[in-house]
């Protein structure tokens, strides 16, 4: 059976990964996926790993976390908001999911 | 005239040297677009053994080094690091229409050290057979730590005067804890302490040592493209961030000259000491020192710091800065 | 024009790739997508590529196929459930997209 | 506060990303995010960047673009549809997002 | 009789070849399912410091070169790039049931030049002392981009013919800027300026000569890799493609040797020279010559061109071509 | 008493071997939280060459080799692996609180061999010269293969006892090509192969042994980093595991050094083999035994078996079996 989710995305910069998935976490986040990526906003242009960048933690993360209720996906996304966006570029965006075995998320 | 003369002549040989002309190759290949890429992952490996190369064969030589000399240049070190970001301070607070905490920023990565402006210097001393003492590249974090840390302190305070109260706390034991992590010196230092304390000769001469100047030459290929590259952006930030990224280097690096030759009537520091110090000050940091920053001072602009140093201060900091204070060497010290 | 259709979204371990890959096609989708990835749940935790894991295929993949139906998308979701993920780590999940070119899904 | 934007999925191969993200660019794309695949579709077999493909850029690129209204979205795909997909293997989707800080997309 | 007998002892002695061996190697992997690969950041990386060797070596000796000596040798490079498509382009259009446009890619590819064959000949040639113009290797580009621009030529105004009006304009000059800035070319062209104006020998010596035949053994076990799975994408495409790549390459060396053969009454060129023109000739495009080709004729299908070129085509011109051509050589010039 | 204090001696010896220096370097970086990081394509290039340099250097010797003197050793080999699954079988079925098949994996593991301590073995025996039989690395597969296949069969029975019917045939030929397959054994039989067959002397001596050394100390960094990594998740199961993972690799490296002294005895197998025999069977399978036994018992808890073999087993293998089995010989055999 499928339930319904929601799935938290945020595209930033690497340096930044650790705090962004600790933040996940501490509000309610059971688990999450990097994925490595590159990418051009209002800041730099990142090149992808198929490209050396001269600068260590330049390059773009992605970090996708699923969770059941959309309260805490809003947490989830006000907290990154507040203590890393409002300083450091990214993005963060929701997107409706359906899971399979609902107790994991 | 004589020193300039012969500085002239050495900077045309210069060109032909393998760093610069790689660097130089490197700028073209992405100015002429070309879809030839070093990998992200090769580049981390390059870094890697380079830094190692250089801390393995420090460490084996310190150990029977009399470090009480190193006493001095490190003194000498840390002052210079931490006087560079003064004078970029005051520099930028006489611009106008420049972000003062981009200023702060661009002087705190022009304070820090580059590994590769290093290891070119380096090499090009081991081409001469210029000779050192062992312990100077070791000399990298006592420069490089206190300019990262005086940097964010400066830009704190400021903000803290602009907006009272709005920032945040500053902790230095937190700096330099994230200066050490980085790779860059991460790897030295471990190279040090394998060097020292691990028969690690073998391994030096069989390994690390064989591939130094290849990968060095990959490492100024790698430069000059991201040079180009970030040509860019240092376009979207004020001229006077070009300005000082072309001039500051040889400014921190006659500073460095000078502490060196007053070490050198102090203590006896080497001629090649000498030049590594003047060639450890004009760099400035490319790899580890922007992640610092930025967590440093959030609010920075890092197109200005970074695009400063990368598209400028290290072309001028290898290809003018590294023949400069080794003529001005050979001169000074009649070699 | 777009036409609704539903992307299922695996995320495993990579020495699972080709089992969930054959699976996926079995069960009618017509290509996939890969991607490399990272990430943390009830298991270990996954380092993206960017850091050397020592054993073999034990980073995770990122598999996303797209169906037309809703009930094919089912069918490979639960094909998969009971095939692999009964016994090993992953997650699944379903997104509603709109596809251009539908006969090619 | 989160508002409703569309997101253009683009897969592909790596020698049309230039193409592609500067299509997203004309058409109003403020910004995209690059990450590095592989896949199977109606062509080749592409491996991901685990494997070595002998020839240049042959491997995929999945390119995501976020932008606010759906007709930019439409106007996004219709144009990468023409002066690219018209021709070259590739395939292009939607979904349905939430953004914070709209402005920016 | 006799130049086939040598000829047979060389193919199996040439068998336990490591670039033979590694190649098969590689195809034997692929094979039996093993999960060994070699990672696409270390092709990239082994493919430029290949050609960075052979440019580097051949732009230090281009220096004391007789560059005149290279207009007929490149003339006939020219020559040879336009001939192998102007004959792939009749081959193709007098079989039945052949989509044009894959025919014409098909000859566009085996006209255009393969890196990694040409650097498997050149290390045979250095293990067996045959001499060979400095210069050589830099023919390259002018068999390679003559090939694949008329190959684009000819299908668009195929496609032309067909569908009136329905295709783009060719841009001559968009696909020699396409060419020359593809990896491998990129490469090549960088290691000869590099060679040519800096002081490149130490770095070539101590880094780039001493991986040469390390990392070509990797490439071929990566081509045999690639060979293999290449292969069922072959045969979902029509059973003439795979003639055509067997066939092929020996065709075309033939044509190489001849016209080299000519270069060297007309103008003294090296039998090793004549050899490695036949290889270039027998070679197909590996690398940069599928992106520019699916650039420049979009419709023809990439399985039929790079399924012949890499599962059949190159391996023929390394296992049969290379040793074919050299104990030709041999025989013809009394060595 | 005088093998302890040699023990003793060489073991504090040791902790300056680059290899063990490297191990620790890496735990250190790791414990540290540094951001220096080896990337996974450089991992796997590194473990594919140190595994074709020792297979094309044992493939070479082989030639000569009188390989009837293999079968005793071959068949102990099988033996060790056998005995050592079957012996983990018996501790963890007397300790309470442990998921019979996370015991029967672990045991599984530890009877496999590792590639990177086998490395590690070889090349202080190089260092020492101490001679070994060519074909002794030869013997990895015949130890690991049974022990996998017998650890999942005995996991296998034991489930199907326990949920009567519920669990999945045991492929027996799927494992052996699977464990075929994998990386690690897959370029040691392709190196033994092209060692044997080809004439690989040239690329062995001019790539594959100059990057052995260097490629084997990165290999430790990375061992240790992963060791400290992975210490977190043996902490989550129970404390027996971690307790095997110290104790087993040197019970497992006495029984291949008594099987190998039988050996010695019987044949004249030499006392570097012993040796080798001795590291081999004391090893555990880090890079291509996890993924079969994640195939073939997958109710098995990976944070068991791999946390106890990356975190505990093979830093005991590699810095306390390896110096204990070397001075072990020197002492039985007179050195
Ligand atoms: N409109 C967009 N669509 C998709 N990705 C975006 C968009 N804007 C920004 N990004 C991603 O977010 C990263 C950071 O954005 P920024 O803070 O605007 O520099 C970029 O490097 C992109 O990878
Ligand atoms: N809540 C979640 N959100 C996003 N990804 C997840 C989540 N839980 C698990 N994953 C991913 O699925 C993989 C396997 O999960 P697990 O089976 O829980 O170990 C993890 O390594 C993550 O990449
Ligand atoms: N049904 C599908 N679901 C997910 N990805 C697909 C699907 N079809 C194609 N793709 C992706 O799009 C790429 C190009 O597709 P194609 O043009 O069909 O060769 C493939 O390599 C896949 O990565
Ligand atoms: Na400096
Ligand atoms: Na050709
Ligand atoms: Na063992």
């Amino acid at each position: 059976m499928f339930h319904k989710a929601i799935k938290v995305i945020v595209v930033t910069e690497k340096f930044l990964q650790d705090r962004v998935c600790s933040l996940m976490e501490s509000c309610g986040g059971k688990g999450y996926t990097l994925v490595s990526a590159g990418g051009k906003g209002l800041h730099h242009l990142h090149a992808t790993d198929d490209k050396a960048s001269v600068a260590e933690g330049l390059g773009n993360i992605k970090i996708e976390v699923i969770v059941r209720e959309r309260s805490k996906a809003e947490t989830i996304a006000a907290t990154i908001m507040k203590d890393v966006f409002s300083e450091y570029p990214g993005i963060i965006y929701l997107e409706h999911v359906e899971i399979w075995r609902e107790e994991r998320f | 005239m004589n020193v300039l003369l012969e500085f002239l002549l050495r900077f045309v040989a210069q060109l032909q040297s393998p760093t610069l002309a790689f660097l130089i190759g490197g700028a073209l290949l992405a100015a002429t677009g070309s879809k030839l890429t070093i990998p992200g992952s090769i580049y981390q490996f390059i870094v890697f053994v380079l830094l190692m190369r250089i801390g393995i064969e420090g460490g084996i030589e310190i150990r029977e080094a009399n470090l009480a000399e190193m006493l001095v240049p490190a003194v000498f070190s840390v002052l210079i690091g931490l006087v560079i970001v003064v004078l970029g301070r005051i520099f930028f607070s006489l611009l106008p229409k420049v972000k003062m905490e981009d200023g702060i920023a661009t002087a705190g990565l022009f304070g820090a050290v580059s590994a590769s402006t290093l290891a070119a210097a380096i090499v090009l001393l081991e081409e001469e057979s210029m000779m050192f003492e062992a312990w100077v590249p070791a000399l990298y974090p006592f420069m490089d730590i206190p300019a990262l840390i005086l940097a964010i302190v400066l830009a704190n305070l400021y903000l803290k005067r602009k907006h009272a109260g709005g920032t945040h706390p500053v902790r230095i034991f937190q700096i330099v804890k994230d200066s050490l992590r980085g790779a860059a010196l991460s790897a030295l230092v471990l190279g040090l302490l394998l060097g020292l304390f691990a028969q690690t000769e073998s391994v030096l001469s069989s390994f690390y040592d064989p591939l130094f100047r290849g990968f060095l030459s990959i490492l100024m290929l790698i430069l000059g493209m991201e040079a180009y590259a970030r040509a860019k952006e240092l376009r979207s930030v004020a001229p006077w961030f070009a300005l000082y990224a072309v001039v500051a280097p040889v400014v921190h690096g006659a500073l460095g000259f000078a502490l060196g030759y007053l070490a050198h009537i102090l203590v006896g520091f080497s001629p090649g000491g000498v030049v590594l110090l003047s060639v450890i000050a004009a760099s400035n940091s490319d790899i580890s020192g922007p992640p610092t920053l930025r967590g440093g001072i959030p609010s920075a602009n890092p197109s200005a710091y970074i695009g400063a140093s990368t598209s400028l201060g290290t072309p001028v900091a290898i290809a003018v800065c590294i023949p400069l204070f080794h003529s001005l060497a050979q001169v000074v010290f009649n070699l």
